[in-house]
């Protein structure tokens, strides 16, 4: 019994994991309309900017999570401005593309500054190891993530999906002609969702460098995953990241304890059934 | 004056792009020991990027060195699926060529007789880990490989030679290659309650995630053994598995840390040539044998004209002490037989190193 | 300052279109307050590039632009949205993936119009609040682009073809609503509308377009009882064809 | 007025450019330090990005899953070689077919879903379809590739040689064939019919198509094309690994066909063209960071060539020509 | 009854939690000209939609012929006749009128399947269609594409769309919109002139147009229809005023 609980409890921490590392795409999909690959980019960027605040200047681990955000949202604005927003009108594959280039030259840039290998880095003494709780034996850093996890989760769905900016804008990218003759100041708007998007990749970065490793390839690594979890969670709905972030992280989990046999092709089935059953993810917006 | 042209056929960029930068380093190094001009002959070199595991690109690069650039001598291409595509065409122009980064049996020999191989072969770390562990008294071993070819036969040869030292196979997983989360194998590890874990992964995010997993899980604090087959500690990828690695038993065909004049030497000489960082792994060591077989090769018939079928003969059979310890070229079939070292993952001056606690002398490749 | 004097919005020598391509020549008017303004011209004539043209979203080839007095060409659109000039585009551009009340708040502005305002000049809209732009049938986008127009406050406001599609009870009421603001709020309109016949018939002064030309300008009821003068200058129904 | 009789026959004429395209391929071989193995694989890749070419440049769907219908068509044509039938030709052909097959059943499956849903359905079943090569290595050889591979010579007189002069005029012979297979495809009442699902599926409807079906059989016939890219590849190479079903397979055909221009076949091999020779120069030139100037070339294509190379071309080309027009005081009479 | 073409019998429909109607009867006679009007989102397009199939009624029945065909797909009503425009512009933008005419007398033809014969050598259906566009007024406009046209002309474009498939029965959804009075009466007459035989629903807000060219009306509000008669009763009928017509 113990062991299917934490079982669970790794899954349920594993999609958080999921959930963090993708929200940042997700917003830019959502919000923004715009198939942004270079989120993955940011993530990057963002764990480089822990793992050189913490290494090499000796900021604490806690302290260097807002300098990761920080530092991925200055970068997104900054690629907004000179070439994303160039781009808001054309069509979906253009923007794949463009935004691969960038991702491309993204991983060339860091192996030119930081080298090829895997960034090493270590977390803080109270974030390893194990903790009992109600008498199951967790890890520490998961019971870390999965706070922090519901912490943004709530944060984003109260703070940016429900409220009036949220809706602006939504409205931008719906009509960008009509929203600026309605008064909206589009071009801010725009760049400050690009900020929000990027800083969140950044802070997920930051977070998932421990359980996933940091080096140049980053982004190409997990370029599928993030995008199977925005799908599946239904384009730009936060919540639906999350559930989808959830219910793949458990399946996987339970999945390669119950059946690893089955290896990894159960996340990938599972996209194919959902995407199948609820074209628009688990939670799409439009009907 | 004539020249020899030398194809350099290897990861350059991408996720193996560590291994082109030891590579270069190796080149570098034993250029600047050994000079230019090998037999009378200067030295040229043409450098390609395979770009990671891709035959179609690894084959069509080898063609064009060899139709087009004539190249003499090939240094490559990495990895077994590249090494077969090439083979061929390698045969069909009598190119000799060696052998590094692939270490499926059976690829030396009958499908490239021109080849020789100063890497290693699979088995050459599996069987000496399995006797080891059973002479230890881990005598259920669980076994956990990633799943493709080169796991599949580790996992094969491990478990054979278990069995024949009558250990005990106390469960077995694969793991797909691309899986950046392990805590349900771990639990699945921990409840089959083995004495060792013995475990396979290449290079990379899976190498460094299974030994942070088995760490952070708890699994290693609960006196199960963690060992392996030396990727997983490979001094390239060790500091970025941290002190999780500490205390990982791997079977190895080199260690920076192994104890000879010549090793030491190399390892000096390399780290003031190239810098600290990457650290020094075994692909430097095969490349920088690679260098001397051709140059050997290439001295011997000093004067003439380039001969492929002398050359091989030439380097086919030959013994010689590289900073690995003895290494031989098999006359037979050009694969290689070296000693292989059991060693310890530890902390020494703060720095992390595979300490040789054991040796397996003249291990061969079967 | 007498108020009366400068007129809400004043237009003149206006040169403008898409890109390099000309389609408005020099054309000049004014509004002034409580009044409301019809433009009227034959199929693809520019009528919608002017409206456009005074929103700020197409090329300005010269020419200039006054808001009460203020200089107002070269500002971007949302500027001279916050100043006061209300659009509701020809196309029923809602704002799609927003509900029906996220685009009435959206670019609310002001205390003139609030929601239940709104809701009250639309009763149908209240009724949809919750559902997406996307759902709505055509006449009640049209009701919403009108309304998210409104909820903005504007001071002079830009209709282009704003009938279209409405039930002729709508209509009705809708031209009350827009009758009482300029008396009222004084606030001025500046209406393109195919059906000249209503639109005559409702407005103080009209401005007749024809291939980006101003050729008429006066007094609606003068032209509404100028039958020649109106097949003249409306003719045959647009571009008309020739077989 | 007597363009309008005209106006389809001149749409499917060949034309005078297109001639020399096909003349230039073939005479390439023989310029001087031309690396024909590199035109050959470009030859491959084309075809390849032609068929996605069908889904996406005129259906109007984006598969980011076709190299599974690549990967089918270079494992059976490695079944047959492995096998026994080394016969090149009918091989290919035969290759061709449980690829279709396999393509029916994904156009059966999606054609209820567009947009999102559809990349992550193909991009699912393509890495499922990998997995699955990839773990069976009792089957396939895995990683190492499928063993044992022979393929006969070339209508039983060429070898396919190390310098791979058979390989060239065979990859450049198929691709011929298939280009203008699936030309008169594009020309025929159903190309029209599929521009128009594209442009508007809801009006097609209405207009009494079947709309759903069509999917299907653009699936298969895309998808068999895809296969003989896949056969040819095998078949040239005498190998086959999982990598030619990976996704990166499906990423790079699908960045190679919207560098060249989506909606005119030509745009897949010219993109394929630019994409590989770019590749090839650049990994020489710069090893280790040729990924950098390979996604400055993707930013630079797309911001200066919003539709792709070709497109962008020919509307450069027609206005030139109208201004060359205009400049003689001509012009094309009204 | 027996010239009914047309019929719904107790037709409900939703949208989630919103009825659009409930137990909807209605009939269409052959030849008959049919308007409906009624209030902004009574529902008028949407019978529409269920009429042709691109909405699925929650329950009741759609009938064609007295023939029940509630579960026929779109694609099989189009072939038994029942041809629908657009309330907006729903066209090919990329390609040219000509090139939207023949791709529709391909469909209706079934001439679109077979896959390798050149659309060139569609002679017949290339002159049916040039024929088609002049008598639409469109004959110059054949080769400019649907994009660039001005608004009226795609609107014209739209109704020779559904021609072109020789309908049986004609659904108009406001055919007149975005038109100047004027253009909206040329428009009918050209279509009255070009569908004899043709049973025509139209649904237009434009009341001159209406009571010119209807025979029948039906008044859509509140989930029923409320009135059913001709156009000079309509015109006068006081509810029709109350919830529709105005003062
Ligand atoms: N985005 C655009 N780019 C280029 N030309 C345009 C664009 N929009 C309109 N035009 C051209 O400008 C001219 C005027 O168009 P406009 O829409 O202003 O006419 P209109 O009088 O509003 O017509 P309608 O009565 O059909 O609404 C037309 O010839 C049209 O083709
Ligand atoms: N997809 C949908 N989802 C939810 N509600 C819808 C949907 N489509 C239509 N509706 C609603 O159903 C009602 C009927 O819409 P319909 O388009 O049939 O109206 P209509 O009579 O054609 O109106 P109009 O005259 O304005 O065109 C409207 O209230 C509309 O908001
Ligand atoms: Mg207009
Ligand atoms: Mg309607």
């Amino acid at each position: 019994m113990a062991a299917v609980l934490t079982v669970l409890f790794n899954g349920i921490a594993y999609g958080f994991l999921l959930f963090i590392m993708s929200v940042g795409l997700s917003v830019s999909l959502g919000m923004m309309n715009f198939v942004n690959l270079a989120q993955a980019s940011f993530s990057m960027l963002g764990g480089y900017a822990m793992v050189a605040a913490t290494q090499r200047f000796g900021v604490p681990f806690l302290a260097s999570l807002p300098i990761a955000f920080l530092a991925a949202a200055a970068a997104s604005v900054l690629i907004e401005r000179l070439v994303l927003r160039h781009f808001y009108d054309t069509d979906d594959l253009t923007q794949v593309l463009l935004t691969l280039g960038l991702v491309f030259m993204s991983i060339a840039a860091v192996t030119y500054f930081w080298g090829g290998s895997y960034q090493r880095f270590d977390l803080p003494a109270w974030l390893t190891g194990q903790q009992d709780v109600l008498g199951l034996t967790l890890e520490t850093y998961r019971i870390f993530l999965v706070l922090t996890g519901a912490l943004l989760a709530a944060l984003l769905i109260f703070g940016l999906e429900r409220t009036r900016f949220g809706a602006m804008v939504r409205a931008c990218v719906d009509n960008q002609r009509v929203a600026g003759a309605c008064g909206l100041n589009t071009q801010l708007i725009f760049a400050g969702a690009f900020a929000i998007g990027g800083g969140l990749a950044g802070l997920g970065g930051a977070l998932a460098a421990n359980l996933l490793g940091l080096d140049p390839n980053f982004p190409l690594r997990y370029l599928v995953y993030i995008l199977i979890i925005v799908s599946v969670g239904g384009m730009g709905t936060i919540s639906g990241t999350l559930a989808a972030g959830l219910a793949l992280g458990t399946a996987d989990v339970m999945g390669k304890y119950y059946f690893p046999q089955f290896g990894g092709v159960a996340i990938y089935a599972a996209t194919v059934a959902v995407m199948l059953w609820r074209p628009h993810g688990l939670m799409g917006r439009r009907a | 004056q004539e020249s020899v042209k030398i194809g350099l056929l290897q990861s350059f960029s991408g996720i193996t792009s560590l291994s082109g930068q030891q590579t270069d380093g190796a080149v570098k190094l034993f250029m600047k020991q050994n000079g230019d001009t090998a037999g009378g002959k200067k030295i040229e070199f043409v450098r390609r990027d395979t770009t990671g595991p891709n035959p179609e690109v690894a084959r069509r690069l080898v063609q064009e060195v060899v139709t087009r650039e004539k190249v003499q001598l090939l240094i490559g291409p990495d990895f077994t699926p590249n090494t077969l595509a090439a083979a061929p065409i390698l045969m069909e122009a009598k190119v000799p060529s060696f052998v590094n980064g692939a270490a499926t049996t059976g690829i030396i020999g009958e499908k490239s007789s021109y080849s020789s191989r100063t890497f290693f072969a699979t088995p050459q770390l599996c069987r000496p880990l399995a006797e080891y562990a059973v002479k230890n008294n881990w005598k259920r071993v669980f076994v956990a490989v990633a799943d493709f070819a080169p796991g599949h036969d580790c996992e094969k040869y491990f478990v054979e030679a278990l069995a024949a030292a009558s250990g005990v196979l106390a469960g077995q997983l694969r793991v797909p290659l691309s899986n950046p989360e392990f805590s349900g194998y771990m639990q699945r590890i921990r409840d089959a309650k083995p004495d060792a874990l013995f475990i396979f992964m290449p290079l990379g995010e899976l190498s460094i995630g299974i030994l942070r997993a088995v760490s952070d899980s708890g699994l290693k604090g609960s006196g199960i053994k963690i060992m392996g087959t030396g990727d997983i500690t490979d001094e390239t990828y060790l500091d970025a598995v941290g002190d999780a690695a500490i205390g990982t038993i791997t079977s190895g065909i080199y260690s920076t840390r192994h104890e000879s004049e010549l090793n030491k030497k190399f390892v000096r000489e390399y780290t003031e040539l190239n810098g600290p960082s990457p650290r020094i792994g075994w692909t430097a060591v095969s490349i920088y044998d690679a260098m001397r077989l051709a140059y050997d090769g290439l001295n011997a018939q000093a004067g003439g004209k380039f001969d492929p079928d002398k050359f091989v003969s030439f380097v086919h059979g030959r013994s010689f002490e590289s900073p690995r310890g003895p290494v031989t070229i098999d006359k037979g079939n050009g694969d290689i037989t070296q000693n292989v070292y059991i060693r310890r993952t530890d902390k020494v001056d703060g720095v992390l190193q595979n300490v040789e606690i054991e040796t397996f002398k003249d291990v061969g490749f079967k | 300052m007498a108020p009366e004097a400068t007129p809400v919005l004043e237009a003149r020598g206006l040169c403008a279109g898409y890109g390099a391509a000309r389609v408005l020549h020099d054309v000049s008017f004014s509004v002034a307050r409580g009044e409301m303004l019809v433009i009227i011209g034959r199929n693809g004539t520019g009528k919608t590039t002017l409206i456009e043209t005074l929103c700020g979203l197409t090329t300005l080839h010269g020419g200039e632009i006054r808001l009460e007095g203020a200089r107002i060409e070269a500002m971007p659109p949302h500027r001279r949205s916050r100043l006061g000039l209300g659009w509701v585009p020809q196309e029923r551009e809602v704002f799609a993936s927003l509900t029906v009340e996220e685009n009435l708040t959206v670019a609310a502005r002001g205390a003139a119009w609030p929601l239940e305002r709104l809701y009250g000049l639309f009763p149908r809209l209240a009724a949809r609040k919750r559902n997406f732009a996307n759902q709505l049938s055509g006449g009640e986008q049209q009701m919403l682009v009108i309304a998210r127009a409104l909820s903005t406050g504007p001071r002079l406001l830009l209709l282009d073809e704003p009938v279209e599609g409405l039930a002729p009870l709508i209509v009705q009421e809708m031209l009350a609503a827009i009758g009482a603001m300029r008396a009222s709020g004084g606030t001025a309109i500046v209406m393109v509308e195919q059906k000249y016949d209503i639109a005559l018939a409702h407005s103080d002064r009209c401005l007749v377009l024809d291939h980006g030309e101003a050729v008429y300008s006066g007094r609606s009821a003068d032209l509404l009882a100028d039958a020649p003068g109106l097949e003249r200058l409306l003719g045959v129904g647009g571009q008309a064809d020739p077989g | 007025m007597s363009a309008v009789p005209e106006w389809f026959a001149g749409k499917a004429r060949w034309s005078g450019f297109e001639i020399a395209f096909w003349c230039a391929l073939a005479g390439a071989y023989f310029l001087p330090n031309i690396d024909i193995a590199l035109l050959s694989q470009i030859f491959i890749w084309g075809l390849f990005a032609m068929s996605l070419d069908l889904l996406l440049g005129y259906r109007g769907i984006a598969s980011l899953g076709h190299a599974a219908f690549f990967g089918a068509g270079a494992y059976c044509a490695g079944f047959l070689g492995k096998y026994g039938w080394g016969e090149p030709v009918s091989g290919l052909l035969i290759s061709m077919l449980p690829a279709a097959a396999l393509g029916w059943l994904t156009g059966k499956l999606v054609q209820r879903v567009s947009g999102v849903a559809l990349l992550m359905v193909t991009l699912g079943l393509n890495l499922i379809l990998f997995d699955f090569v990839q773990r069976s290595t009792a089957l396939t050889g895995g990683d190492d590739g499928l063993q044992g591979i022979a393929v006969d010579p070339l209508l039983g007189l060429f070898r396919f040689d190390i310098f791979g002069r058979t390989a060239y005029w065979y990859s450049l012979g198929a691709l011929f064939a298939l280009f203008v297979f699936l030309r008169a495809f594009v020309h025929s009442p159903f190309g029209l019919a599929l521009t128009g699902s594209r442009e508007n599926a809801r009006r097609m409807i209405m207009l009494g198509s079947p709309v759903e079906g069509d999917i299907s059989i653009v699936f298969a016939v895309s998808a068999a094309a895809a296969a003989a890219a896949g056969a040819l590849l095998t078949q040239t190479t005498q190998f086959v690994s999982p990598a030619t079903l990976s996704f990166q397979r499906s990423a790079d055909v699908l960045v190679m066909l919207i560098i060249g221009g989506a909606g005119r076949l030509y745009g897949g091999l010219i993109g394929a063209l630019i994409f590989l020779v770019m590749k090839d120069w650049l990994a020489a030139l710069s090893p280790v960071y040729w990924y950098f100037w390979i996604g400055l070339l993707l930013v630079l294509v797309v911001s200066f060539f919003r539709k792709g190379v070709l497109p962008s071309l020919e509307t450069g080309m027609r206005g030139l020509i109208a201004r060359l027009g205009k400049a003689r005081g001509g012009g094309p009479p009204a | 009854m027996s010239d009914t073409v047309l019929a719904t019998r107790g037709l409900h429909m939703a949208f989630g939690g919103l009825m659009v109607f409930d137990h909807l009867d209605f009939s269409l006679k052959q030849g008959e000209r049919h308007a409906i009007i009624g209030p902004n989102g009574a529902g008028k397009t949407t019978f529409v939609s269920l009429i042709t199939g691109l909405l699925r009624p929650v329950s009741g029945d759609v009938l064609l012929d007295g023939r029940v065909i509630t579960r026929d797909p779109p694609q099989a009503r189009v072939k038994a006749g029942i041809v629908r425009t657009f309330q907006i512009n729903s066209l090919f933008k990329a390609l040219n009128p000509l090139e939207s005419v023949v791709l529709a007398l391909c469909e209706r033809d079934g001439r679109a399947r077979p896959a390798l014969r050149a659309v060139a050598r569609e002679s017949a259906l290339i002159g049916e269609a040039r024929g088609l566009l002049e008598q639409f007024g469109l004959g110059a406009d054949a080769l400019t594409p649907t994009q660039t046209l001005a608004y009226g002309r795609q609107r014209l474009l739209e109704i020779a769309l559904a021609m072109a498939l020789k309908p049986r029965v004609l659904l108009l959804d406001e055919p007149a919109a975005g038109l100047s009075t004027r253009q909206g009466h040329e428009v009918f007459e050209q279509l009255l002139r070009l569908s004899a035989g043709v049973t025509i629903l139209f649904i237009e807000h434009d009341m001159g147009l209406v009571f010119r060219y209807a025979d029948q009306v039906s008044v859509f509000a509140g989930g029923a229809i409320i009135v059913q008669d001709t156009p000079d009763n309509v015109r006068v009928n006081p509810r029709v005023r109350e919830v529709y017509l105005g003062a």
